[in-house]
């Protein structure tokens, strides 16, 4: 091959011996003192590699340095109990919770929000095949993932753009890797217009002794790259370092996106577990953001180790990418492993199997150094944790809202409630053929939920469920939730109400609620009206999770979501995960037969502040969103797993977006299964006019069914728990949801006006 | 059938999967000669009459903005037939 | 009875087919698509997946495996093939059976719950069934549209070669709306559904009797494991 | 590079779902003049020395062979460049 690589590098001599050279780190996103330390770290100016990697590993999106002071208090916030199954906590690639029977599950969300707005296939793409790869270096099996979607106005025309991109990319990656796709959200609204969110999530599971970490702590070790050739995916950012140290016959701009090969990393991911299971590596890291950069020094700062790394080793898609380039490149589908030498051979053996291609690119060292040569040169020489973990740490103004007192004061009450029958019944037609609750199958639709055999519960059920254990039926159970209305509002109540949802959502499944990960999306840190929103967010998540008694195990933070001045709504996706002992216990969340009765659990308020009636119907954002207590939650949980345990219960399906009135409709288009349903027992004991009581976002509530011989047993342990239940209904097979003195429903009707919504705006 | 023809390419520095795994199939079957392969589309556009200067130009700006996406993708060649 | 099932580099629904075999009562035997040698199987299943990713044609790249070469040669002795999804992609390509598989009209890839009528109950798999009975499967492609010229299509339904037809929707824009096919002699069948997500209760699709119940994928693997005792 | 560029359309007489789609695409966006769209591949298979006409030879019958499917795609033209 043609060796058309660059020579002329920046070496550690030329730093020592040019101190003053201009350099671009102002280009790069570095702040002055930011440089200054760099320096102070080196005791002279850093090779153009060494700024590459300060640079990138600095960065808000790698060190987290503006808000690494408040997701601490996700760490300090937890009793010893909480702790209790826990493998592996914050600060791994994802966290690692015990679920019984030597098993243990690993799951992680996170954003790939820029990217997807860029080139929306691409972006959610390479979003689940980075997610997965993070579940994949914990040694675990990746067996199944979500996805979290907020798009702009469903009538703007760049939203179809958008959102065809973006799922067809999560579809194209999730269905060529063979994982199941089991739940998500997708919401529309005008405030993601120019800042789409395209979250995604992953779960794997693993036996306990198969727990790997991102460590090389074995001097003498080899540090192997393997996977897909490095190219120059991006890394649009560093052509100004390329351009500099490059004579001007060089590549001039360097693409900013990355292109995803699901293939390679499907094999990718059965190389690595069987590399696992014959035990040949001693520590693996993915490669994602700032490829090479990061798994080095990370690794070697993981490990307390230093390590000696030949750079001209990287086998490249294209010769001529510059040194600066190959340690930045966000090439997918790249894996770094930490072999002991006595195993190389079995490595090899086990990745030509796979045809994947490998390199050595040096050694672990007993010295705290990471040293990086370009053939003869060396190029890079610095301790790796400066560069891995001693980011900069931010503490950046933060300030309550010019505008929020008065949103706050801008409550419901003032909108006009519906007051006849034919206008009660027009607005729930409209609540639920509107985009945000209308059925979501022309994007499901697309994702294969089947494949692996072990799905219990998907779309449209309210948790997501995959069997773990084959013989004893043990599972996990998954949702996830943000309502940024709600955060926008009230940030800390609204990050406690996403966790109060998901909780939820699991809980009405039959599972047992056991972890927490999640996804903040905000706007620019530097605006301190979104500093205050994250810090309120942050503590409200972690004051949550101390009562529910759930451990955060991981999550991500994505900043900059913003358009101009103007920011998302803040959007904390809240992902818990439950475990259930057998799956075939699993409870759906529609009625399953006739001639059973419909129990109202919970107490409903009239709040109707930053709900969908007051946004749908009314065009309305202001007010206080509805209150939440997780004391409640967590009685109305225990409740739901008792009676799931007795087998009392048939369905049951948790109140959100829509209220009282929308989770009904929900329940019987599940299974096309009708309900007569009474409402005045309600409004006399709750206090509710008829708007309240179909369309309040009250939380703590559910709708369950009830087989007749059951009826009794039920109630009784209702009452024995302080858990307020109503009979509201009865199911039957009219083929009519019936709202007594109210509305009829034709549930055909019905389906047609909520099915048609997302296909008539896409098709 | 009058036509006019664009040939897409993924662009030179992005990945490109179809090509490589072509490219991989090729080795295996014995054909080292080819060093790689690149898999783009090829489009025709059929008109029912005569092609005009016109239509050459529209054509030019369709398959820069619809038929192509410019992040990812190069328009290569068009020609008409 | 010993049931092969290949695993191509991109190969997904490998361990399921694997597992439907067991539950049938067959003994899985899994098969490496870069090894000749089939272990002496009695019959062997090409899984769904996207072996080699889908590039260049789906199936066009696995056809060419010493494992599937090796395949073609026994079934035209008259061993028993069932390729599913991908697998029936591999089958076309490797000219066992006739036509082709593209795009599916709506372009979108298409997972849903699918109905579909057997039409042949002759062959190797679908001696179980009955005439025209109605089962529901899974179904979930992105190019599952099946095409063929005028007279192969002709040939196709003379000879009585179809064995599922999809009812009600076609979920893919195949032609006469044609979900599965036999060759000539019945013992190789391919067709986009999935029987393998169809054969645990719990885990398949809806039925009218309770959710995720439907276990009519089963017979497939039953009817092998008859056709084989019988022959 | 040197390299062979292999172009394969779908066959005529067949279903073409991408290009009907890009044609509807086209009409809703006011280009009535296409009449009808069709997507096909170019394959380009890159040497790193001079193409030979063995090498056209061969790349000829791959493109039969392998790189097109003959029950629904057509090879419609093979060049060097
Ligand atoms: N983008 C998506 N990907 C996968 N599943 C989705 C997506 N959007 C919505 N869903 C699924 O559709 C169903 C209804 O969603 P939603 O009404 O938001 O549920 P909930 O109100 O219970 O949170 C759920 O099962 C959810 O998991
Ligand atoms: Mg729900």
């Amino acid at each position: 091959m043609s060796d058309r690589r660059p020579t002329n590098v920046d070496t550690v001599s030329q730093a020592a011996a040019e101190p003053d050279k201009a350099q671009p780190w102002k280009e790069l996103g570095l702040k002055e003192d930011e440089y200054q330390s760099i320096r102070e770290i080196l005791g002279r100016r850093p090779t153009s590699s060494e700024l590459a990697m300060y640079s990138v590993m600095w960065s808000e999106h790698c060190s987290y340095k503006s808000s690494k002071i408040y997701l601490r208090q996700f760490g300090e916030k937890v009793t010893p109990e909480m702790k209790k199954h826990l493998l592996v906590g914050m600060g791994e690639n994802a966290g690692v919770v015990d679920i019984g029977e030597g098993m243990a599950v690993t799951f992680k969300v996170e954003s790939h929000n820029h990217p997807s707005y860029i080139e929306p296939f691409q972006g959610a793409a390479t979003g689940v095949g980075g997610i997965v790869r993070d579940i994949l270096t914990m040694g675990a099996r990746p067996i199944a993932v979500m996805d979290q979607l907020r798009f702009g106005a469903p009538e703007n025309p760049d939203t179809a753009r958008v959102v065809h991109g973006v799922t067809s990319g999560i579809s194209f990656y999730g269905n060529c890797l063979g994982l199941p796709n089991i739940g998500g959200e997708t919401v529309f609204d005008k405030v993601y217009q120019g800042n789409p969110l395209v979250n995604a999530l992953s779960v794997g599971a693993l036996k306990h002794e198969d727990l790997k970490l991102a460590k090389a702590s074995n001097p003498g070790d080899l540090v192997i790259l393997f996977g897909a050739r490095t190219g120059a995916d991006g890394i649009g950012g560093v052509s100004v370092l390329a351009s500099e140290t490059f004579e001007s016959t060089g590549p001039t701009k360097r693409p900013a996106v990355q292109v995803g090969d699901p293939f390679a990393e499907k094999v990718l991911i059965e190389c690595c577990l069987e590399l696992f299971y014959a035990g040949v590596v001693a520590g693996i890291q993915d490669l994602g953001g700032a490829g090479i950069s990061c798994a080095t020094s990370e690794l070697a700062s993981n490990g307390g180790k230093g390590m000696r790394v030949q750079l001209q080793n990287v086998l490249l898609r294209d010769e001529s990418l510059t040194p600066e380039e190959i340690l930045m490149s966000e090439s997918q589908e790249r894996m770094m492993a930490i072999v002991p030498k006595e195993h190389l051979a079995s490595f090899e053996t086990i990745v030509k199997k796979w045809e994947v291609e490998y390199s050595v690119l040096g050694e672990v060292i007993d010295e705290d150094r990471l040293y990086i040569n370009w053939g003869e040169k060396e190029i890079v020489n610095v301790p790796p944790r400066t560069v891995a973990h001693d980011g900069p740490v931010y503490h950046r103004p933060v300030e309550y809202p010019k505008y929020q007192d008065a949103l706050n004061a801008d409550g419901s009450k003032k909108l006009k409630r519906a007051e006849s029958k034919t206008e009660v019944t027009a607005q729930l037609m409209q609540l639920i053929s509107s985009p945000n609750q209308a059925d979501k199958s022309w994007i499901t639709a697309q994702y294969d939920k089947y494949v692996m055999g072990n799905t219990a519960l998907a779309m449209p059920d309210d948790s997501g469920m995959v069997r773990v254990m084959e013989d004893s039926g043990l599972g996990v159970a998954l949702a996830t939730d943000a309502n940024g209305k709600y955060c926008y509002l009230n940030p800390y109540e609204g990050a406690k109400l996403a966790l109060a949802e998901a909780y939820r959502n699991v809980a009405v499944t039959g599972a047992v609620p056991r972890a927490v990960t999640n996804c903040l999306n905000f706007g620019s840190p530097e605006n301190p009206e979104v500093m205050w929103q994250f810090k309120e967010a942050t503590a409200g998540l972690a004051d949550g999770c101390k009562e529910l008694g759930i451990p955060v195990t991981g999550g991500n933070v994505s900043f900059y979501n913003q358009t101009g001045d103007v920011a998302i709504y803040p959007t904390p996706v809240v992902g818990v995960l439950g475990v259930i002992d057998n799956v075939a216990r699993r409870i759906p969340s529609g009625w399953q037969d006739e001639g059973n009765n419909i129990y109202l659990l919970g107490t409903t308020y009239d709040e109707l502040d930053g709900s969908a009636w007051a946004k749908d119907i009314h065009n309305h954002l202001g007010g206080q969103p509805p209150k939440v207590d997780l004391a409640k939650e967590k009685q109305l949980a225990d409740l739901i797993h008792g009676a799931s345990i007795q087998g009392l219960i048939e369905s049951a399906h948790d109140i959100s977006e829509g209220g009282l009135g929308v989770a009904l409709i929900e329940a019987s288009l599940r299974f096309n299964v009708g309900a007569r349903i009474w409402l005045s027992e309600l409004m006399d004991r709750d206090n509710l006019d008829l708007t309240a009581a179909l369309f309040s976002e009250s939380q703590s509530r559910v709708i369950v069914s009830v087989g007749r011989e059951d009826d009794v047993k039920f109630q009784a342990l209702c009452e024995a728990r302080g858990v307020p239940v109503l009979r509201i209904g009865v199911t039957d097979k009219s083929g009519m949801i019936e709202f007594q003195d109210l509305a009829d429903l034709n549930l055909n009707e019905v389906r047609t006006a909520w099915t048609k919504t997302l296909p008539e705006l896409f098709g | 059938m009058p036509k006019i023809i664009v040939e897409i390419m993924p662009k030179q520095d992005l990945l490109d999967p179809q090509g490589k795994a072509v490219a991989n199939a090729l080795h295996r079957s014995g054909h080292p000669e080819i060093v790689n392969a690149r898999i783009g589309k090829r489009i025709e556009l059929h008109f029912d009459r005569e092609i005009t200067a016109a239509d050459m130009a529209n054509a030019e700006k369709l398959a820069a903005s619809f038929l192509s996406n410019d992040v990812i993708e190069d328009v290569v060649k068009i020609t008409k037939e | 009875m010993k049931i092969g099932v290949i695993t191509y580099p991109g190969t997904l629904d490998d361990r399921d087919a694997q597992r439907a075999i067991r539950l049938a009562g067959g003994t899985p035997v899994p098969l490496w698509h870069a090894d000749q040698d089939l272990k002496k199987v009695d019959a062997v299943v090409l899984p769904g997946g996207f072996s080699y990713g889908d590039y260049l044609r789906c199936g066009a790249i696995a056809a060419q495996a010493p494992a599937t070469q090796e395949v073609v040669r026994l079934a035209k002795q008259g061993l028993p093939v069932l390729g599913i999804c991908n697998g029936f992609q591999v089958l076309v390509e490797s000219h066992l059976l006739p036509g082709g598989l593209i795009r599916n009209e709506h372009q979108h890839f298409i997972c849903r719950d699918q109905k579909l009528r057997v039409e042949n109950t002759s062959t190797a798999w679908t001696n179980l069934f009955e005439q025209d009975q109605e089962i529901t499967i899974p179904l979930k492609n992105g190019e599952g549209g099946y095409i063929a010229n005028p007279d192969t299509l002709k040939m196709l339904e003379a000879e009585n070669r179809v064995v599922f037809r999809y009812l009600d929707v076609n979920p893919n824009g195949s032609m006469n709306d044609i979900a599965g096919l036999t060759n000539e002699r019945g013992n190789v069948v391919g067709l986009m559904p999935h029987p393998e997500h169809a054969v645990e209760p719990g885990f398949g699709p809806d039925t009218d009797i309770a959710m995720r119940s439907g276990v009519d994928g089963l017979k497939f693997f039953q009817s092998v494991l008859k056709a084989l005792v019988n022959s």
